[in-house]
């Protein structure tokens, strides 16, 4: 039976968001996409435990065996990272009503939901697929989603971004399908687990290694690594706020997890670091990720911006976790990934919270929120401490494991710059709590004004902040207990 | 030497794409030239199915034993199917992209996009 | 041995409820806030007597060190050292209460809730940073300390108090994650674990790798304020009195040098750093540094106008002296520190109530408006004296005994004649500008000008004056607590 | 749009090109052919109407509407034949729990797959070329 949970987790995304196009009131959609979520979230919970009880699970399409059929495996580790994927969304979407109804407006709110699900559907099915080509069809339908998802938004230039990050996209996805076809050429197979035997015997022959450069450089331009971010810092800026705490928590986390799928448990440790210098590359861009987008969201005075930039020196943290090339190395790569997902996503809700009430984004409009917000600048505090790494939160436990590696690899100076950047980190998450905090000098009237001029006073928001609260809680129950929190992780890969 | 000629000849299809991609100003004609980036690897897939002296992978025939004559290798055909499809609906929503661009900002072009 | 157990583990226990108590109740009594005060000094007096009870009970055990397990997974560490600490602060703590009983009725400003429940929180944590097991744990407290003495810091969030108490939170926290925590995470990648373990646990790694992690952690915990590290405390005297008389002469800055104490002692282990410390013309490096700091804050002390500022320097003055006399790093140093730490607590805290005592009554705190202030407030000034005179170090007063003690110490087997030096360079420097502030004080000239003298002299019996009365008898009667301190010191084992 | 060469051709073509399309459709199983390809034959044939006739003429055969429940339709009988499979206790889209023989069942499946695939593309085509050319629907007629 839970066999069929898995197609179930990817069919019935597709199939109601398809319906929606068809179905004309909003507020059904809404309700419709809402229960949804929330069975794919259970359906996933679900699989996951039985993963963990009778480990892997093989699911073969149409009944065709592997090397010629394609096959769904759902191991430990991406049935965890579904399980958070699909979390992630059913948050964004319960919490996000009144964004949604605020920032779209009602003629396009089915289709959005429409193709809301159906990224969604492409995410889980990246995540789950163990077929190269299959892994190219779902990157295409899920990037597909999510261009036409950027797009919708009250601010014109989010078209403009839309249209360059599908160009982007699009160069990257090429790039992968050109890697999938070299190693097709050289190994013969497009199913993984087939490739993986198969790879001892070819692991000499330049076309694999042609082939593992060209997909490693797609999935870099699609999870936004440094030199390759701008797509990601323009779409986030201009688009709706409802869709951007679900795009950084899944879009390009997800492509994170290839990368670590791909040179972990694809290519092996071995191949990835002895026969090509991978290290050196992840070290690099993430050092230069760390470094300029963490000074870059020092100077930001908008808010949303700020959390951008720290999302991409967030990721230049985990692909310096997983340049270093060892098991360990891989556990603070995924930590980073929890943390950031976790702690962000909430972050850009909270941000929404706030447009709502202060319509700005700007630093100048957002003083002596404490006194309209109070909830609010508590689960920023704690968020924020987790990206600043501040102790008992799952950033502060990941920092820590990312910290030993380099040591144990006498790696001094990538120690200076993390180092040096979580302080960076410090600084521009306290700048913004220091706003929230005091009222700007001589400005008393607006601290007398008991709900501030905005349209939600923080009375109808309590459900959307509880579902924050939810997620804060998970950060701070795993950070608390960051030991068993770092076994679990230690058996997620074997 | 000659036996690399076509897939030299797919990927320089390929690396035109990206040309026209980055020189382009136009929106529209960066769309385009994306188009060209696909044909270029759809033919290289097709390049990597020849078998020697092989035609279409189409059977006209009912069972394998009856029509037994050498067929390239029908997988990646199959595949660049699928590709094409993905080309098609990257180029629609790319093409609806365009034209809510036009109707917003009146131009097309990336210089006065970037302007404002 | 668990008999022993069970008694302690549920006397500890009280110990740590305490301050949570009084932050509960803080915020219990919200509404009516004139009573808060009177309950929080009983529980922090009656917190105070447990810990002697405590110390009788360890004293009748006889061993040196133990760890307890409170509650699953919570492991607290016994011996001497945190017990005295533990004493110190909660004698102190509960001084600060029945200090600000009347210090909060006569500044109306001070909102009292905020107050009582962010000191006792930094209380809590102070006692967690006293008892944690491993570094961690304590890295964890104390970088929770520097949060939950920021409010306090910055508690009426004015232009000056926020800049200041910025820098505050900066430099704690910036030199805590630089270099406290490679520090640690170094220990941690090369030894595996960071528990305290008699004759320590880090005595295998090379000469000059232990001095730079010794400098490192020296410099990291910026709490014991050294120099380039002691930015933090002349800002941080923003603050109220209360405040800075509790955290910034006692609890704060001394965890600082108890927490350099617990590193030297139980991570290193004396007779190891004695070995390889490098020298400096044949004086170790940690002395040189330890003097250097000593000279520039005695110096800069020299020029301070403002009170408050005058004892944050001297308060850096003698906590180099608290680090010089450890740097000699043989057990009777050690004894030195901790005799000089505890009496140097005393008299500094009496000053501090001195002078917020004076602050309250006629908004003095500049030095010069201090002329002729012995007529008028003839008690209080009295115990001033006392006080200072116990600093320089006159001889009946608790400075002489510890001063003395380090004196001997410093002469023990082989002469260390930096420390002589510079130890007395400091007394005649600290002598300098106290006698300065004494001298006018008791100028014949201005007694006669000053017209309003009925006016303080009713004040006399509030609860201020016997919070100065307890402590400055804490200093007269120093002998009595040497001895108490000797005995305990006696059963650390090296 | 009076001029009669472009009508009267357009009538003659467009039975042909439909008839080409259900020829494609029906003949995909064992020749080149199928969904995709019938969907877009028919797709070419609707929009010659939209040109020749405008676009307020091919309102009054296919509204927006009316064109999106035949996208969804498609798409629900791909969904359904699956579902029907793992209905009969087998994996997803596998078609040999529909029948017993397995030449037959096959065909069977793939039928109703294409099918599905070749509503789907016939109406998102069609849908596409409309919105272009009434930019997004939003003229009075639809």
């Amino acid at each position: 039976m839970i066999k069929n949970l898995v197609i179930l987790e990817m069919l019935l995304p597709i199939l109601i968001g398809v319906s929606h196009i068809v179905n004309r009131r909003a507020h059904l959609v809404y309700l419709v996409t809402c229960i949804t979520n929330v069975v794919v979230c259970v359906a996933a919970v679900f699989i996951c435990i039985h993963v963990f009880q009778s480990g892997d699970m093989h699911y073969y399409f149409g009944g065709w065996l592997p090397p010629a059929g394609i096959e769904f495996k759902i191991t430990k580790f991406n049935s965890v990272i579904t399980c958070l994927i699909s979390v992630i969304s059913t948050a964004t979407f319960l919490h996000g009503k009144n964004v949604m109804f605020d920032e779209i407006d009602i003629s396009k709110i089915n289709s959005f939901c429409g193709v809301f699900l159906i990224c969604l559907a492409g995410f889980i099915g990246v995540l789950l697929t163990n077929d190269f080509f299959n892994l190219y069809v779902f990157i295409e339908i899920s990037s597909l989603a999510s261009y036409s998802l950027i797009s919708i938004s009250k601010d014109k230039s989010s078209i403009k971004a839309a249209f360059c990050y599908l160009i982007i996209g699009s160069i990257a996805a090429t790039f992968i399908l050109i890697g999938i076809a070299y190693i097709y050429s050289a190994s013969g197979t497009l199913n993984i687990d087939d490739f993986i035997s198969k790879l001892p015997n070819i692991q000499e022959s330049n076309s694999v290694r042609i082939g593992y450069c060209l997909i490693l450089v797609g999935i870099l331009i699609k999870s936004g690594l440094f030199p390759l971010h701008t797509w990601l810092v323009d779409s986030y800026k201009s688009t709706n706020s409802f869709i951007v705490p679900f795009l950084n928590g899944t879009s390009s986390k997800i492509y994170i997890f290839l990368a670590i799928n791909l040179t972990y448990l694809i290519f092996g440790i071995h191949y990835s670091f002895h026969h090509l210098n991978i290290s050196f590359i992840f070290g690099a861009m993430g050092a230069m990720a760390i470094i300029m987008c963490s000074l870059a969201a020092l100077y930001q005075s908008n808010l949303r911006n700020m959390l951008i930039f720290s999302t991409v020196s967030q990721i230049g943290y985990t692909f310096v976790a997983l340049g270093l090339g060892s098991k360990a190395s891989a556990v603070a790569a995924i930590m980073f990934l929890f943390g950031n997902i976790l702690a962000k996503s909430s972050l850009f809700m909270l941000a929404s919270n706030i447009y709502l009430n202060r319509r700005s984004y700007d630093m100048s409009k957002l003083h002596n929120l404490k006194s309209h917000m109070p909830i609010v600048v508590v689960l920023f505090a704690i968020n924020g401490a987790s990206i600043a790494g501040v102790p008992l939160t799952i950033g502060f436990s990941a920092k820590i494991s990312l910290i030993i590696e380099l040591i144990k690899k006498d790696m001094w100076v990538m120690l200076a710059i993390v180092l040096c950047s979580s302080l960076v980190a410090i600084l521009y998450i306290w700048k913004f709590m220091e706003t929230f905090l005091y009222s700007k000098a001589g400005s008393i009237n607006d601290s007398k004004r008991k709900d501030g001029f905005g349209v939600y006073s923080e009375r109808e928001l309590y459900f959307p902040l509880s579902i924050i609260a939810f997620l804060t809680g998970a950060n701070l129950i795993c950070g608390v207990f960051f030991n068993r929190f770092a076994e679990f992780l230690n058996n997620l890969i074997l | 030497m000659f036996e690399h000629f076509p897939y030299m000849l797919c990927l320089f299809v390929a690396i035109v794409g990206i040309y026209g991609i980055a020189v382009n100003g136009n929106y529209f004609k960066k769309l385009i030239s994306l188009g060209v980036l696909q044909a270029g690897v759809i033919m290289f897939f097709i390049a990597i199915a020849k078998n020697k002296d092989a035609s279409a992978p189409i059977m006209d025939c009912l069972s394998f034993e009856e029509c037994e004559k050498v067929v390239a290798n029908p997988l990646p055909h199959v595949l660049m199917l699928t590709a094409i499809v993905v080309g098609v609906a990257t180029l629609s929503v790319g093409l609806s992209l365009i034209i809510r661009i036009k109707q917003e900002y009146k131009t097309v072009e990336d210089k006065e996009l970037q302007k404002e | 041995m668990n008999s022993f157990d069970h008694k302690i583990e549920h006397l500890i226990l009280l110990i740590l409820a305490s301050p949570l108590l009084c932050a509960s109740l803080a915020l219990m009594l919200r509404k009516f806030k004139t009573y808060i005060s009177i309950p929080i000094f009983i529980i922090s007096f009656f917190s105070s007597l447990v810990t002697l009870i405590v110390i009788k009970t360890f004293f009748s055990l006889g061993i040196g060190f133990v760890n307890i397990e409170l509650f699953y997974g919570v492991v607290i560490n016994l011996e001497p050292i945190n017990l005295i600490f533990i004493t110190m602060v909660s004698f102190l703590w509960s001084m600060t209460n029945l200090y600000s009983i009347s210090y909060l009725n006569m500044n109306k400003e001070i909102i009292a809730v905020k107050f009582y429940l962010f000191l006792s929180l930094s209380i809590f944590c102070t006692f967690c940073i006293a008892l944690a097991p491993n570094l961690i744990v304590l890295f964890v407290f104390y970088e929770f300390l520097s949060l939950s003495t920021y409010p306090l810091v910055s508690h009426l969030g004015g232009d000056e108090e926020r800049k200041s108490s910025r820098v505050y939170l900066y430099t704690l926290i910036g030199a805590s994650v630089v270099f406290f925590l490679p520090a640690i995470l170094y220990l941690m990648s090369h030894i595996g674990h960071t528990t305290f373990a008699v004759g320590g646990i880090a005595n295998f790694l090379p000469g000059n790798v232990v001095t730079v992690l010794f400098i490192l952690f020296l410099y990291g915990v910026a709490k014991s304020a050294i120099v380039p590290m002691h930015f933090w405390l002349p800002k941080a005297m923003v603050a109220s009195f209360p405040v800075s008389a509790v955290l910034h002469a006692v609890a704060v800055v001394k965890s600082g040098i108890f927490i350099m104490i617990k590193i030297s002692v139980y991570i290193f282990g004396l007779k190891y750093l004695r070995e390889n410390i490098s020298e400096f013309f044949h004086a170790n490096i940690i002395t040189i540094l330890c003097t250097v700091s000593l000279l520039i804050s005695s110096v800069i002390a020299l020029y301070q106008t403002r009170i408050k500022s005058l004892l944050a320097y001297s308060t850096i003055n003698q906590l180099s002296i608290c680090l010089l006399a450890l740097s000699m790093f043989h057990p009777l140093a050690v004894k030195a520190a901790v005799i000089h730490m505890v009496s140097h607590a005393l008299g500094k805290i009496t000053l501090f109530f001195a002078s917020g005592y004076v602050y309250c009554n006629s908004r003095i705190s500049d030095l010069k408006d201090f002329k002729g202030l012995g007529k008028k407030m003839k008690f209080i000034m009295a115990l001033f004296t006392i006080a200072a005179l116990s600093i320089i170090g006159l001889p009946i007063f608790g400075g002489f005994i510890s001063k003395a003690y380090i004196y001997y110490a410093a002469l023990y087997k082989s002469v260390n004649y930096l420390v002589l030096i510079s130890l007395t360079i400091s007394v005649l420097m600290t002598a300098h500008y106290f006698i300065k502030i004494l001298y006018s004080i008791y100028d014949q000239k201005s007694f006669i000008s000053h017209k309003k003298e009925e006016e303080y002299e009713h004040k006399l019996l509030s609860s201020m004056t016997l919070a100065i009365l307890f402590t400055s008898c804490g200093t007269v009667f120093y002998v009595f607590i040497y001895e108490y301190i000797l005995m305990l010191m006696d059963l650390v084992e090296y | 749009m009076n001029n009669k060469i472009l009508i009267t051709i357009a009538r003659l073509i467009f039975p042909c090109i439909i008839a080409l399309g259900f020829y494609i459709q029906i003949n995909g199983n064992n020749a080149p052919g199928g969904g995709f390809q019938a969907g877009v034959v028919m797709a070419s044939a609707f929009i010659l109407i939209c040109l020749v006739f405008g676009s307020n003429f091919m309102s009054k055969i296919l509204t927006v509407y009316k064109l999106k429940v035949f996208a969804a339709s498609g798409v629900f009988l791909y969904g359904a034949t699956g579902l029907l499979c793992m209905l009969f206790g087998s994996e997803f889209l596998n078609y040999t729990a529909i029948e017993n023989s397995f030449f037959s069942k096959q065909t069977l499946g793939i039928a109703l797959i294409e099918w599905g695939v070749g509503i789907t593309v016939f109406s998102v085509f069609t849908l596409g070329y409309y919105m272009f050319s009434t930019n997004g629907g939003k003229e009075k007629n639809v």
